[in-house]
């Protein structure tokens, strides 16, 4: 939008301004194909800033200082005019917390009324988006699934060495360890001492939101990411070596897998019972205790299995591509 | 106990879940071929709930023991099945196309990873078509989000990079505004499900009560679907993304991503606002001047492109502008040609992209038109792909794109306001299309000259190296022929589904 | 409460304001992880308690902790980064 | 203009301002990291809406405790458990977008998407 077109007028403008320096770059840009990670980075990030002097410094250009003014101007008064959109819309909207709200109607009654009878859960939360809705809940799970999968094909490095020049933008095992040998703690005293009293605190914690999420707040996914976080700290006190003996790819792999399969092969049974107005041999328990609520506990132990494996997945892979 | 056909909407989504979970495990090849077979089930399903549903009508089907509106609930008409069918038999002949580019261009050990997005985008394309409730929509449309993401950035250059970037930003915009359009629309009526939100809907236009926040929770929501299926002003991802990924990705992103969010917006104006509340809406006049210039500006600068990737990519610009212009008729006979051209424009594009890879691999991976000359005699089923692709994008009778003008045209007819702009817009754009396709398509039939023997890579690909890819451009061909020449079923099946949809 | 209310609501403008005008990019991840705590006490006022668990467990531990994570491996916070780090904090500055 | 709600809803008032300066940020900043930053803005204040939607005045929150089911005791439970999905979806995608941006950074070095498409063009591919 005006962001691109803002953008051509820049370009052209740009083009000329910067012809000096054009030749050099463009040489080296040639010579190794498709990727500047193979170049120097030092002399590279020097034609970078010579760049950006060129093209970014204000002083230099005036043409561009003024567009960025009207840009600057012209996103100031969008901003405004949204907002104000917005607001006028807020205020035509029913009241808040008021009882007769439309959104107050026989659907939320019949989730208080009925919830704990047909759902065994004492917290109707947990009972309405794991047996009412549980279908968007399956797609959510699966929705961290396939970010993780992404991520996994972002930053996952299985180059050993690079071979040749033709290696693009993916960096090797070799270069990922000494990147992240600078900021490896170098085995603080203080952070150990702390991590061994806390983590497991931290992970019984987990544990416990987990298996009361039918009961009390929380549920799979906050119990996961709270043990998927303890985990982390566990990994910054004491580095890849030692908390790669109990948790490796194949771990993961593995836990993932378990659990996404449960869930949808279990859903698609529930489902199936319901649709066709059978009966699914799943006893509710009774209200109150820790085994009951038909469903809702198994599905929440494979979610927050899922979610910790996956939230130290991510951090180990941001860290250095791979477990 | 209910008939068993209409299980198959839960039993394709859930298989789609199960693979994809299942290939992470898997090695390259096998997850291949999982991802095969998978495909097929979905389409045969399809095919069967179609069926059934032409002889006793549509189906409700209840996602758990509740019915509707405490449960989620999905729903199977003609149209939902006959899209299914669609989406899963185009994304089977993209895959078979571009099978070796995805074992050039991806690292051996991603490969499997490949195949689990392909099996997430179809399943959240499924679920996209049969869902019958706006939240569960919303999460579908994030799986496809984040799955596109990944199609375009799999293939790890710059470009791609970028380009995946690009597609993130815009398309998270999008599903903000249509999270914000869910949410208010939810506080208005209080209802998620798609058919008791349309009963509030009546009543609150029959009464007065809310219209500016009504008005302005519709004009979120379509703005959102809009800017994630790249109208006009906010394309400006499109064409690196389209034009760098691997030929697969591109097949499947130019002719399924895009469609599957615009078939939710047609769900929605037909089953939660209704169609009558929309047509005379001033939002249908903005969307109206967005695709107009979106199909002059597309076909201007696909003008202005010397390399095919490019120029097929802006092309796909001006072929949504098109949809969106039915669309915005406002008319019956809009809403078929739209969906008419949904499936005509899925069926060229994919072909287009698998054809013109044949036609770079011919010569030396060079996609500028200067390296392309003659390259159709050097791979001859590539050349026969592109030229039928191009004249059924110019319009040509017996091919689909001909059909779709032509049912652009009588639906312009209809509504007096905007037939001028449309006859007009359309001639253009069929001129515009002619130069640059015809152009393409003399350039890669012009004789082959001699300066091209000695060099390495401008090689003569003969019919029995690349077996499969042959197969998948004649069954291209073939599709689109039939769209073009016996398109009455097909309108017919188009116009019985939306009148289920209502 | 709905004075507590307001207040807190007062912070949370005043948070997603300074992110955007903070100059480097360490202060405004900071900033955004005081916004989510700030969040889920509001979701905990307004009567969502597994919103706010959820909120102060995922927006204030996770996602800041990827986001920390990140600027490291874009130099973005530690000198050891030497020759890198200059340029990333001009982008931080613009 | 105004409806006559608007000194009633003032949160959502805010919540909705809130949403337009991530909206901004995300369309506007140069820099990845503060797009990213604006995308949660920008979806916490959307689940912030939702929270205001189902928050009803003198009700608690929806759990029962020791067993006293009466329909006027409890909120309304649908909103939290949309927002509960909805914080799922945006930590992944957070999560994804970082992602992107260390492969980007890698690749060009720089945090700033036109500079990027600027070194593209001039590269040529």
């Amino acid at each position: 939008m005006n962001n691109d077109s803002l953008f051509k007028r820049l370009l052209s403008w740009i083009r000329e301004s910067s012809e000096s320096f054009d030749e050099d770059m463009t040489i080296q840009d040639v010579d190794e194909n498709e990727s500047f990670g193979v170049v120097d980075k030092q002399e590279h990030i020097e034609n970078l800033e010579m760049v950006r002097r060129k093209v970014y410094s204000e002083k230099e250009n005036k043409s561009m200082r003024r567009m960025e003014a009207i840009y600057r101007w012209f996103a100031v008064l969008f901003a405004c005019f949204f907002t104000f959109v917005l607001i006028v819309t807020v205020s035509h909207m029913p009241k808040t917390g008021d009882l007769n709200n439309p959104a107050n109607n026989e659907v939320a009654e019949r989730y208080i009324k009925e919830g704990l009878k047909e759902t065994g859960a004492t917290n109707i939360v947990a009972g309405m988006i794991l047996d009412y809705r549980a279908f968007d809940t399956l797609g959510e799970s699966h929705v961290l699934f396939v970010a993780a999968i992404v991520v996994t094909i972002l930053l996952r490095l299985d180059k050993k060495e690079k071979d040749g020049i033709n290696t693009s933008i993916i960096e090797t095992i070799g270069e990922a360890e000494k990147d992240d040998k600078i900021f490896e703690p170098k085995n603080d005293t203080i952070l150990q001492k702390v991590s061994l009293i806390f983590v497991p605190i931290i992970i019984i914690f987990g544990i416990y939101v987990i298996l009361n999420g039918h009961l009390s707040p929380g549920g799979g996914f906050s119990g996961g990411a709270i043990i998927g976080a303890a985990l982390i700290m566990y990994l910054n006190a004491f580095g890849f070596e030692k908390t790669g003996k109990f948790f490796n790819e194949k771990v993961y792999k593995t836990v993932c897998f378990s659990g996404l399969a449960f869930y949808a092969l279990a859903k698609c049974y529930a489902f199936f019972c319901g649709a066709n107005h059978l009966d699914s041999h799943i006893s509710k328990g009774i209200a109150g205790h820790i085994l009951s609520a038909g469903l809702i506990l198994p599905l929440d132990i494979a979610v927050g299995c899922v979610v910790a494996c996956t939230m130290y997945g991510f951090y180990a892979m941001f860290r250095k591509g791979g477990f | 106990m209910r008939d068993f056909v209409q299980n198959f909407p839960l039993f394709s989504i859930v298989g789609c879940l199960l693979s994809s979970s299942t290939s992470s495990l898997l090695k390259g090849r096998a997850a291949k071929w999982v991802n095969t077979i998978l495909i097929m089930c979905v389409g045969a399903m399809s095919l069967c709930v179609m069926i059934y549903c032409l002889k006793n009508g549509p189906f409700v089907y209840i996602m758990g023991h509740v019915p509707a509106p405490w449960g989620n609930e999905v729903r199977g008409g003609v149209l939902e099945g006959g899209m299914g069918l669609f989406f899963s038999s185009i994304m089977l002949l993209s895959m078979m196309g571009g099978r070796k580019k995805i074992l050039e261009e991806i690292e051996d050990t991603k490969q499997n990873l490949y195949y689990i997005l392909v099996n997430l985008m179809l399943c959240s394309l499924i679920a996209l078509v049969y869902t019958n409730d706006l939240f569960t929509a919303y999460v579908f449309v994030e799986i496809n989000t984040i799955s596109a993401c990944g199609l375009i950035a799999i293939r790890q250059i710059g470009r791609t990079i970028e380009a995946a970037v690009r597609y993130m930003i815009m398309s998270l915009l999008g599903s903000g505004l249509f999270l914000v359009g869910v949410c208010m629309l939810y506080d208005l009526t209080g209802h998620l499900l798609m058919s008791n939100i349309k009963e509030s809907v009546a009543l609150l236009s029959a009464s007065g009560e809310f219209r500016e926040p009504l008005l302005i929770t519709i004009a979120f929501i379509t703005m959102g679907l809009a800017i994630k299926s790249a109208l006009f002003p906010f394309h400006a991802w499109l064409p690196d993304a389209y034009g760098y990924s691997t030929i697969s990705s591109a097949a499947i992103l130019s002719s399924l991503v895009s469609k599957g969010y615009i078939f939710l917006l047609i769900k929605i104006i037909y089953r939660v606002i209704g169609f009558d509340i929309v047509h005379d809406s001033l939002l249908l006049n903005v969307v109206f001047g967005f695709s107009a210039l979106g199909i002059i500006f597309g076909s201007v600068s696909a003008m202005k492109e010397d390399d095919i990737r490019r120029m097929v990519s802006y092309s796909s610009v001006a072929q949504i502008g098109y949809i969106y212009l039915g669309i915005s008729l406002g008319t019956k006979e809009g809403m078929v040609a739209a969906v008419f051209q949904i499936l005509a424009h899925a069926a060229t594009k994919s072909m287009l992209f698998i054809s013109a890879i044949g036609l770079t691999d011919a010569s030396n991976t060079s996609r500028k038109f200067t390296d392309l000359t003659g390259s159709a005699y050097r791979n001859k089923i590539a050349g026969m792909g592109f030229a039928a692709g191009a004249l059924s994008m110019v319009g040509i009778p017996l091919f689909s794109g001909f059909i779709s003008k032509l049912l652009f045209m009588r639906a312009a007819v209809n509504n007096y306001g905007k037939m001028m702009p449309t006859m007009i817009v359309l001639a253009i754009s069929t001129i515009l299309n002619a130069i640059y396709f015809m152009k393409t398509v003399v350039r890669i039939y012009s004789p082959e000259r001699n300066l091209y023997e000695g060099r390495e890579g401008f090689v003569k690909i003969h019919t029995k190296d690349q077996v499969f890819y042959t197969i998948t451009v004649i069954i291209f061909i073939a599709l689109n022929v039939a769209l073009g020449l016996c398109s009455d079923p097909i309108l017919d099946l188009i116009s019985k589904g939306l009148d289920m949809f209502a | 409460m709905t004075i507590f209310q307001c207040i807190l609501l007062f912070f949370l403008l005043v948070c997603a304001i300074a992110v955007s005008f903070s100059k480097n990019l360490l202060n405004s991840v900071l900033i955004f992880m005081s916004y989510s705590v700030i969040m889920s006490i509001v979701w905990m006022l307004l009567e969502s308690p597994d919103l706010a668990i959820t909120e102060a467990a995922v927006g204030a531990g996770i996602t800041s902790v990827l986001f920390f994570v990140t600027l490291n491996r874009i130099h973005a916070i530690f000198k050891s980064a030497g020759k890198k780090k200059e340029d990333v904090k001009e982008e931080g500055n613009e | 203009m105004f409806g006559e709600n608007l000194l009633n809803n003032y949160a959502e008032a805010v919540s909705m301002i809130i949403f337009a300066i991530g909206f901004t940020n995300l369309l506007l900043h140069k820099n990845l990291i503060k797009k990213i930053i604006g995308l949660n803005i920008m979806d916490t204040a959307v689940y912030l809406f939702l929270a205001l939607k189902g928050y009803i005045k003198g009700r608690t929150a929806p759990i029962i405790s020791n067993g006293v089911i009466e329909a006027d005791k409890y909120i309304n439970p649908i909103p939290s458990g949309l927002v509960l999905t909805g914080i799922v979806v945006s930590v992944s995608v957070t999560a994804l977008m970082l992602a992107l941006t260390i492969r980007l950074y890698k690749r060009y070095h720089t945090l700033d998407l036109d500079e990027i498409s600027f070194r593209l063009r001039k590269e040529g591919r």
